[in-house]
């Protein structure tokens, strides 16, 4: 597990920083640093194994059904980039404990700084591609809060927000690219992805494969074209830019194809591809390194073509051209971290870091200056120091390399990389240290304290002694450039300074020349330089974001309209079309059942429904005939199902149409008594279709039915419902035995839709509501509000309906009725008295609780299905026997009849608090006082009396 | 046959009437009665959880009667891990409620009761009218619990919820009733059986309800061009409830599979698999819808809707690959989903509590409260929902993708899964930079036209309950613990998809071997009673 | 008979559709009855048609109905009851809070906003 | 005690008749069954019919029926006669104003409900102070012979049972 | 004979019906298609009796009451809405 | 002879009462007001009805030997909703018909009728509302 501790080590740092920063910056720093250090020491214990030869591997499985395992393996390419991590992140982080401000929050600061450090060793020590991937993204996502950091700055949101989109866009190709090279080689672990190059570079998918691969690695090394997101991550922290967008993220692309390179370098593919975007990018962004004004865009322009010249290194494909790369990653992450560190500690002694502004410093502060031009010239590949080495290594390669039939493209190209960065080199020495000390800086800079340019000594002195002494870089370079060539020798290379007048010694001397004369030439050059147009890599990004965002917004506007109305067009269309293909895609024949003759009185009541129907469709905005319509409908309904032999439907039908016709004539008081008409013929036209086109389905699909024979599981059911359910009416014991659990979430269904609407209507009497009903006018209105007739009328069949209602009850077990329908009619018949007498003088007579009525009936029901686990029965398992009683002879109880008393209950509930519930809010819309029931004619008084006002609101 | 089958079940009803019977104007007692039982529901599902682990497929047979006269509930490792997942859920949110929501209006326990009883139930049933009942169920406590505090966006978004959904009630029950036409039965595993002997000319019919069961299904999994009650419907219901309603969206996938992965799966003959060619073009449709609202959107809760929009879509797509491979990933994109899905609609709560006027505006305004706390659960949730490692949206996608590999639709399937992840990343930081580092001092942001006063000040503002916040982390922690433990998750889940694809072992436990020998070949190793 | 039950239960659909799809909460209601209408007679019409054919058990019946279907579109008459009750109120507690019953769902800046500037 | 019990013993009755008609089976059980309904019920409804009605001479009631019967069948033989043959706009119908003199809410019902069933004559409304009619008369000329038939025929008869 | 009859009543009762539905289609009034729904739920009345009569079955009777019960209900209802807005005040 | 003279009876019961049945509905079909319309349905229905369920009674006790007097209770029900329906109509028919109003005879008492009278509230209005029945003298 040691080396997986390695990367988990800096994440415990991270989440130690938060909490120890309440100790003080010191402690925070301490902590973090220890945690880093602790880390560095045990990778080099692994060391002395990795340079005896070994490979260290762990393996501990997290998701073996795609490949992806905790597996972690240490090799000489793996221990390389993990000690840079670690080695420039130690400098980094007693960099920034100088560098950042008492204002920043450190704590948080050294907590992303380590969650990056420990995602980046992930991917350094990865042994799994899928493994790989997520400290990949890892990295993206710590570099988005990095960037982020001083959120105050739109540069900084921005440029966290570009970097995240550009490395995390390039992380999705790595995530296919990874999944198939996983799938090509069989195999999810590097160390054998690496043996197996041969069939992978065979496999007819590897040129898509290494095209997104290379999507990863180009847009997380900012390769061209992807090479504008760099300069905007410098909105970070100087220690963020010195750490991540230098010496170890940006690097990450590099390092993934220097990992991959023995199982898909080599190849035809690989060159072309490769070469030319790491040669074009060395190129261009030297170029634009060179007029930039701000010293760490200068910096990361310079990163990126530096980065450009270790991809074209690798896409060469040679052991010579890897070995290469390698020594200038080496170089590179020492000289360009000490130079980001050097370009900090100006911002921060100078207050400004545009090049403009800048010069002379070397003798305002002689020491960090000397350091920082060391680095410099290192950068420019001056000999005696490290860049120089291996700026040699790679013109040499280059001279060698002959593209697409032209031998001088590499080379001439590589020469004018050179060129460029000796001439950026030069500007950032002539421009910002060298020449005569300014006096307009914001405040006098000079030399910071040891524990800021420290590192960058530090730093330096390796620039220097690799420069002086290139065999001590000797086993690192070997080592790792072993690893990244794979099972193979190394080809023959010397690290010296003077390799005689080779190509690459000319070419040098060619950068130098052409470096010192663009630097004198500057003015003019910068001149030309801005007077040019180029392409503004931000903006362009931002277009893009905002033209996809812009297109979003059309599209969901145009989709999302809010008008349920065309909602409901896509969706009954889709319907439609899906019922019309699915049943034309065959398996249909005539049906063979004979039909049923049809009677004079079924064409008649099919005739009102037409009719009904049609008027309905035109008559529409008149609401209150669409109800009479309506109710017309469910007359000729309930009269289809008594036609065919089912009184129960029948009886339930003709209940609920009169409870429906109430509540809607309830809801339509409140609400518009007209509606408007479809203005928009198109809208009616494509109403019409799509009505036309369901109703053509649905009775083509009904016809099919009934004119075909099957047999059902109902046979069951009629043998059994008398014996095994103790009843005759097989419907009414199919609903409370046979399919008892749906009765039970039927009546459930009732009763939240009752409390859902006790819900709705409770706030009704405030706010907005209120005052709408407030300033409701009422029209021309009856005074009398409980006429004679109907109240009397009340009280004669009040008692009748209830007595029928229990009649319903009893017998509906053995013929058609049951629970619902005697609570229906109860509840019909309550109504009736509130209709007749009045809510309030009827409610202050008897208190009907529909709460408790619905509370009861649910657990009436429940309770009698839970009372056969008294007998180790399942839930809703019934009993019924016969009992005798003097008088009243033989007569039957069963379960079921407990059970459709829950239904009864919950029914009569829920009618009863439906519309009690409306007619409560409707009494706020009263203008006039409403007299008191239970009738407004005055039969015993003399003289006529004024109806009570008072009593009308509390009852 | 185990009883505590039917508890998850009848466990909520019974609290729920108990409620409204006796507790309904005492909030306080509310709260302890509605946690004990959703604690005690979480309790009963991992225990079933247990129970299914060894592979049987446990029938249960209400009021007695055999299958398929009766109704069958049945407990297999598919239903046991939805009631598992939705007792998490609940219970989650359940906590977060209670920190106020439960107070803006009436009823809110036993609606949420009633909510769990309809999922619990649908996720148990082994009978297509029941499973018919319990989405009523599920649905009409769901309008209430979305209508929950009223307001009048929230009405009108409620009513083209309920609207929409009435339509796919009336689909559902010409879909059951077309099945039960040709198949002449209910049960689901009898449907099964009789599936593939139904006469060659009736084969369009039952072919017409096995697909327009698959549309009322893709309506509840918010399916494009399905898909539209979705958005208006998340964004304007209470935070809990939105959280909650993540586990709606999977009851359409659970079914989805169900039923047309299993009943109507690779044995049903001529119908074999006859939802496949639908599903996969629908679901990368509403990939491509969901990432543009997320980019689109204006406002945060729109943002998580479209959201979940989109992971509707990755899931959706899984689902319709079918095989194995396809149905493990879906199983575990389904747990990730919900988890990621229902914590960023509390954090979006969270954040969008204390912006006053500015609500859920994706405007920069004052620091939220507790900043750091709020802005890292928030950072985490992203990383999960936009499929980022190392949460489980990542291991999600990266199961989806292995899956889709060898699928007809790979190239498409691949591009969309990422493409419109990166538009989803786009969307999540942009929202995320303006809500959380675009912040002004307290008090001075920008309102929009017609806004009275700004809002309140982050400082003055009150920091946020530990249960609140524990809820949160804990479902976010969920979606951690799903990545960590992935490979036995997974493990489950592919024993899970090896399940519901053994049509044979599902027959032979509800109907007895010898039905199971009808469907030809060998019988499945179901284990039965 | 079929033939005009078939036609009926089309007729209703289509009614009902029409009404679904106008823009106001009202007509809407009503398509959705008119729906329900039309499903319950098509699950109805699932058991076939049969005339004096009660399905109570009687030794002198000549045969029975299929009781099945009756007692599945009787949940779902009890079913719709409920859901038209709450859709109903629904469609009024809206009306009363915004004065209108377009069945427009609005939210500004939302899913439907229009203008409110783009934040960077 | 008695009136708690029983509100409206004539109630109790027809309950018990009504149940026997309903389970269509006149048997010892049915009929106590009946009576048990007949008490609970009013028990229950007994809150919304809080005036007692008292029928004086409840014998008379079976002469009324007879009387009222027959007149509808007169009547409905004449108005089928008027809609057949007679043309709709050649009606002299009109309203008309009947005083009252009956006090109980009941027995102004029932004589509204028999003006209504029988020739030519619907109730349409009652005065706010419960004294007068209001009918409307499909075809007449001589509206005081039928107030004096209505008030002769049927409420004199309604006044005897009733009050 | 009696069959004979029964299908006259049919006869008499389908064509009262279509009347029905003509009051219903022409109105003028709401209140003309309130009566002319009344007057159908009667008919409908009468016709389940006489195919009662028909088919020698009680079966369909409670169907018969309930229509006589209820069914004035939804008429009075549509009248106290045209009367008082409210139908339970 | 018994049998022929039964089925007869029920025959012509039925007969009659369909007639009456179509009675009712050409009237309301033909006559010219909702007043007049009024007359006919409440009416020849009832009777109409009464008749068919005389039939049905003479029938189930004649022929199905299932002597029945529950079609007794269909009677009296539209007994006690008939009158109603027709009251509720006309009250409402007055409401809402101006030229109805004008053609109301005054009641003979002090109030007006009570679908259009307004009780006058003290502090309120003086008198009736528009509309108001007439008192009689
Ligand atoms: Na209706
Ligand atoms: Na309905």
């Amino acid at each position: 597990m040691s080396i997986a501790l390695v990367a988990l080590i800096p994440l415990v740092g991270a989440l130690l920083a938060p909490l120890t920063i309440r100790s003080g910056r010191n402690t925070c720093a301490l902590t973090v640093g220890a945690a880093s250090l602790a880390a560095l020491v045990l990778l080099l214990t692994h060391a002395p194994a990795v340079y005896g030869g070994e490979v260290v591997r762990e393996h501990v499985a997290w998701l073996p059904q795609v490949g992806l395992a905790f597996s972690f393996f240490v090799d000489g390419l793996g221990l390389f980039f993990a000690t840079l991590i670690l080695g420039i992140g130690l400098l980094i982080i007693v960099y920034a404990r100088y560098y950042l401000s008492k204002r920043d929050p450190m704590g948080r600061f050294y907590a992303y700084l380590l969650l990056f450090q420990s995602a980046m060793l992930g991917v350094a020590l990865s042994d799994n591609i899928l493994l790989l991937l997520v400290f990949w993204e890892l990295t993206s996502l710590s570099s988005f809060l990095l960037i982020g950091y001083w959120r105050h700055l739109p540069e900084g949101r921005q440029g966290a927000r570009m970097a995240l989109v550009v490395t995390g866009g390039g992380g999705l190709l790595l995530i296919a690219g990874m999944l198939m090279l996983g799938n090509i080689a069989g195999t999810y672990e590097i160390s054998e992805i690496l043996q197996r190059g041969d069939a992978i570079k065979a496999h007819p998918l590897y040129v898509p494969m290494l095209l997104l691969v290379l999507g990863g690695a180009f847009t997380k090394s900012a390769q061209f074209p992807f090479h504008f997101w760099l300069p905007h991550a410098m909105a970070a922290p100087t220690p963020v830019s010195a750490y991540l967008h230098s010496a170890t993220m940006v690097k990450a692309g590099v390092f993934l194809l220097a990992r991959l390179w023995p199982a898909l370098a080599g190849t035809d593919a690989w060159f072309m591809i490769v070469t030319p975007v790491g040669l074009v990018t060395m190129v261009v962004a030297a170029w634009i390194a060179f007029f930039k004004h701000d010293l760490k865009a200068l910096l990361a322009f310079s990163t990126v073509s530096h980065l450009g010249m270790m991809v074209m290194l690798l896409g060469i494909g040679t052991p010579m051209a890897a070995v290469a790369a390698v020594f200038h990653i080496l170089n590179h992450a020492t000289f360009k971290a000490a130079l980001f560190m050097s370009a900090g500690i100006v911002d921060h002694e100078a207050g400004t870091r545009d090049v403009r502004r800048l010069g002379g410093l070397l003798r305002l502060m002689p020491v960090s200056g000397a350091l920082a031009l060391l680095a410099a010239a290192s950068m420019a590949g001056l000999p005696l120091l490290n860049g120089f080495l291996s700026k040699e290594m790679m013109l040499d390669t280059a001279a060698g390399t002959s593209y697409a039939g032209l031998p001088y493209l590499v080379p001439a190209l590589a020469t004018l990389g050179a060129v460029f960065s000796v001439a950026y080199s030069a500007r950032l020495a002539f421009h910002v240290y060298l020449g005569p000390a300014r006096d307009d800086y914001p405040h006098r800079p000079h030399d910071p304290p040891a524990g800021m340019w420290g590192p960058v000594a530090l730093l330096v002195a390796l620039v220097v002694a690799i420069g002086i002494v290139p065999p001590l870089a000797g086993p690192v370079v070997a080592r790792t450039a072993m690893a990244v060539i794979g099972t193979g020798e190394l080809p023959y290379y010397t690290l010296a300074i003077w390799h005689g007048f080779t190509p690459a010694l000319f070419m040098s001397m060619a950068a130098i020349v052409g470096g010192g004369i663009m630097i004198a030439a500057y003015p003019a050059l910068a001149r030309a330089h801005g007077a040019a147009w180029r392409p503004e890599a931000k903006a362009m990004f931002d277009a893009v974001v905002e033209r996809l965002v812009a297109a979003a917004r059309r599209v969901l506007a145009a989709l999302h309209t809010g008008s349920l109305q065309r909602y409901m067009v896509f969706i009954v269309a889709t319907i439609v079309a899906v019922g019309f293909l699915a049943f034309y895609a065959g398996g249909h024949g005539p049906g063979g059942r004979a039909p049923l003759p049809a009677s004079i009185p079924a064409i008649v009541g099919w005739g009102v429904l037409l009719v009904a129907s049609a008027a309905v469709v035109v008559f529409h905005p008149d609401r209150l005939l669409t109800l009479i319509l309506t109710s017309v409908v469910g007359l000729i309904v309930s009269l289809a199902f008594l036609q065919f032999s089912a009184p129960d439907l029948a009886l339930t039908q003709i209940s609920v149409e009169v409870v429906t016709t109430i509540l809607l004539l309830l809801a339509l008081n409140l609400m518009p008594r007209r509606g408007v008409g479809e203005p928009s013929a198109g809208r009616r036209l494509v109403s019409a279709a799509v009505a036309l086109a369901s109703g053509v389905g649905v009775a083509v699909l009904s016809f099919a039915v009934m004119t075909r024979d099957i047999a059902s599981i109902a046979q069951y059911h009629l043998e059994q419902s008398k014996p095994g359910g103790g009843g005759t009416n097989v419907v009414n014991v199919i609903l409370v035995d046979f399919r008892g659990f749906d009765t039970f979430g039927e009546i459930i269904v009732l009763g939240i839709a009752a409390l859902a609407i006790f819900a709705l209507l409770d706030t009704a009497l405030r706010g907005a509501s209120a005052r709408r009903l407030d300033a409701m006018r009422q029209e021309v209105e009856s005074a009398d509000a409980h006429p004679l007739l109907l109240v009397v009328a009340t009280r004669v069949i009040l008692p009748l309906a209830l007595t029928v209602g229990v009649y319903i009850f009893l017998r509906g077990h053995n013929l058609p009725g049951g629970g619902f329908i005697a609570g229906l009619i109860v509840a019909i018949a309550l109504i009736m008295q509130y209709l007749a007498s009045g809510y309030a003088w009827a409610a202050a007579r008897a208190r009907l609780d529909a709460h408790t009525m619905i509370g009861a009936g649910v657990l009436v029901a429940g309770l009698t299905g839970a009372g056969a686990f008294v007998f180790g029965a399942p839930f809703l398992s019934s009993s019924y026997d016969y009992f005798h009683l003097p008088l009243v002879g033989e007569f039957e109880l069963a379960t079921a009849m407990a059970f459709d008393l829950g239904v009864f209950l919950t029914v009569v509930g829920t009618v009863l608090l439906a519309l009690f519930q409306i007619s409560r809010v409707q009494k706020r819309a009263e203008r006039e006082p409403v007299p008191e029931g239970p009738m407004d004619v005055l039969l015993h008084s003399g003289p006529p009396r004024p109806v009570a006002r008072t009593a009308r609101d509390e009852a | 046959m185990s009883h505590w089958i039917v508890a998850p079940i009848i466990l909520p009803a019974f609290t729920a009437a108990f409620l409204v019977m006796a507790l309904r104007h005492d909030l306080a007692r509310q709260r302890i009665v509605s946690f004990g039982a959703t604690a005690l529901l979480l309790a009963v599902a991992v225990g079933l959880f247990a129970l299914a682990g060894d592979g049987a497929v446990r029938p249960y047979l209400l009021g007695n009667w055999p299958a398929p006269f009766g109704i069958v509930l049945v407990l297999d490792r598919l239903s046991a891990l939805m009631l598992l997942l939705t007792a998490f859920l609940a219970l989650a949110v359940l906590v977060y409620a209670c920190e106020g929501w439960d107070a803006k209006g009436r009823h809110f326990h036993p609606l949420f009761q009633f909510q769990l009883m309809g999922l619990c139930g649908a996720f148990l049933t082994g009978d297509a009218f029941n499973l018919f009942v319990f989405f009523e169920v599920m649905l009409i406590a769901s309008y209430g619990l979305m209508l929950h505090g009223g307001g009048a966006p929230r009405l009108k978004a409620g009513f083209q919820y309920v609207a929409i959904n009435l339509v796919g009630s009336t689909l559902f029950l010409f879909a059951v009733g077309l099945i039960y036409a040709t198949t002449g039965t209910l049960n689901m595993a009898d449907i099964a059986l009789k599936a593939p002997q139904v006469a060659a000319g009736d084969v369009a019919l039952l072919r017409t309800g096995a697909l327009l069961l698959l549309l009322v299904f893709a309506l509840k999994a918010a399916l494009v061009p399905l898909h539209w009650w979705l958005p208006t419907t998340y964004a304007a219901a209470p935070a809990p409830v939105a959280a909650l309603f993540a586990i709606m969206t999977k009851v359409g996938a659970y079914s989805i599979i169900r039923i047309h992965a299993m009943v109507f799966g690779p044995e049903a003959g001529e119908l074999a698999n006859a939802a496949e060619p639908w599903i996969v073009p629908a679901a990368l449709l509403t990939l491509a819808v969901g990432a543009i609202g997320v980019v689109a959107t204006r406002r945060l809760l729109d943002l998580v809707a479209f959201a979940a929009v989109w992971s509707m879509g990755s899931l959706l797509v899984a689902v319709g690959l079918f095989g194995p491979r396809g149905l493990t990933a879906a199983l575990y994109y389904t747990v990730h989903s919900t988890i990621a899905t229902a914590g960023l609609f509390l954090l979006a709560d969270m954040v969008m509590r204390h912006r006053g006027q500015l609500a859920d505006r994706l405007s920069s305004a004052a620091p939220v409260a507790q900043a750091a706390l709020v802005s890292g659960l928030f950072f985490l949730a992203a990383i999960a929902m936009a499929g980022l490692p190392p949460l489980s949206g990542f291991i999600g996608k990266l199961l989806i993708l292995d899956a889709a590999r060898e699928a007809p639709s790979a190239a498409w399937v691949w591009s969309l899964v990422l493409a419109t992840s990166l538009v989803v990343i786009i969307g999540f930081s942009r929202a995320g930079s303006v809500l959380f580092w675009k912040t002004e001092a307290a008090g001075a942001g920008p309102l929009p036209a017609g806004s009275a006063a700004p809002g309140p000040a982050a400082a003055g503002a009150p920091r946020w309950p530990a249960s609140a916040v524990l809820a949160v982390a804990v479902l976010i922690g969920g979606t951690g613990a799903l990545t960590l433990f992935a490979g036995p998750a997974t493990a489950t889940f592919e024993a899970t998809a090896a399940q519901v694809l053994d049509v044979r072992g599902y027959v032979a436990a509800v109907l007895g071997p010898e039905a199971a020998a009808q469907l030809g070949g060998a019988p499945g190793v179901a284990l039965g009673r | 008979m079929e033939y005009l039950i078939a036609s009926g239960i089309g007729v209703l659909t289509a009614a009902g559709v029409y009404l679904l799809l106008r823009g106001q909460t009202f007509p809407i209601i009503i398509g959705l009855t008119y729906l329900s209408y039309a499903v319950n007679l098509f699950l109805f019409s699932m058991g076939r048609l049969a005339i004096d054919l009660p399905p109570i058990v009687d030794p002198a019946a000549a045969g029975y109905t299929d009781p099945l279907p009756q007692a599945l579109v009787l949940t779902a008459i009890v079913i719709s009851f409920g859901m038209t009750a709450l859709t109903v109120v629904l469609a009024l507690r809206g009306f009363l809070e915004s004065g209108t019953d377009a069945a427009q769902a609005e939210r500004d800046g939302g899913v439907t906003g229009l203008a409110e500037r783009s934040e960077r | 005690m008695f009136a708690r019990v029983l509100p409206h013993p004539w109630l109790t009755v027809t309950i018990a008749a009504v149940w026997l008609l309903l389970v269509n089976d006149v048997s010892a059980g049915h009929l106590v069954l009946g009576l048990v309904i007949g008490v609970l019920v009013p028990m229950f409804t007994g809150v919304y019919w809080s005036d007692r009605v008292r029928l004086r001479n409840p014998a008379a009631m079976a002469g009324y029926v007879l009387v009222v019967l027959w007149d509808i069948c007169v009547s409905n033989v004449q108005v089928a006669y008027l809609v057949l043959f007679r043309r709709g706009d050649g009606l002299r119908s009109r309203f008309i104003t009947v005083p009252l003199d009956l006090r109980s809410p009941e027995a102004i019902s029932v004589l509204a409900g028999t003006i209504t069933m029988t020739p030519g004559t619907v109730s349409a409304d009652t005065s706010a102070d419960g004294r007068s009619l209001l009918v409307h008369c499909l075809e007449t000329d001589d509206p005081d012979g039928v107030v004096a038939q209505i008030k002769d025929r049927y409420e004199r008869r309604l006044k005897e049972i009733f009050e | 004979m009696i069959a004979v009859s029964c299908m006259v009543a049919i006869a008499c009762i389908s064509v009262a019906a279509v009347l029905n539905v003509y009051r219903l289609a022409v109105g003028p009034d709401a209140l003309d298609r309130v009566l002319a729904l009344d007057t159908l739920v009667i008919n409908a009345i009468a016709l389940i009796v006489v195919i009662g009569i028909w088919y020698a079955t009680a079966m369909y009777f409670e169907a018969a009451l309930l229509f006589a019960m209820v069914g004035f209900l939804s008429t009075a209802a549509f009248c106290k809405f045209l009367l008082r807005g409210n139908v339970i005040e | 002879m018994m049998v022929f003279i039964g089925e007869l009876a029920v025959s012509a019961l039925i007969v009659i009462g369909a007639f009456f049945l179509l009675v009712g509905s050409i009237g309301l079909a033909k006559l010219p007001d909702i007043m007049r319309r009024l007359h006919a349905p409440t009416k020849s229905t009832t009777l109409g009805i009464g008749a068919i369920l005389i039939a049905s009674m003479l029938y189930f006790a004649l022929f199905l030997d299932a002597p029945s007097l529950h079609e007794l209770l269909i009677t009296l029900f539209l007994f006690l909703t008939a009158p109603v329906t027709a009251f509720m109509i006309a009250k409402a028919h007055i409401l809402r018909d101006r030229p109805t109003q004008q053609a109301l005879p005054p009641t003979l008492c002090g109030t007006g009728w009570a679908t259009l009278h307004r009780p006058p509230a003290p502090g309120e209005r003086d008198g009736e509302a528009p509309g108001a029945g007439r008192p009689g003298p």
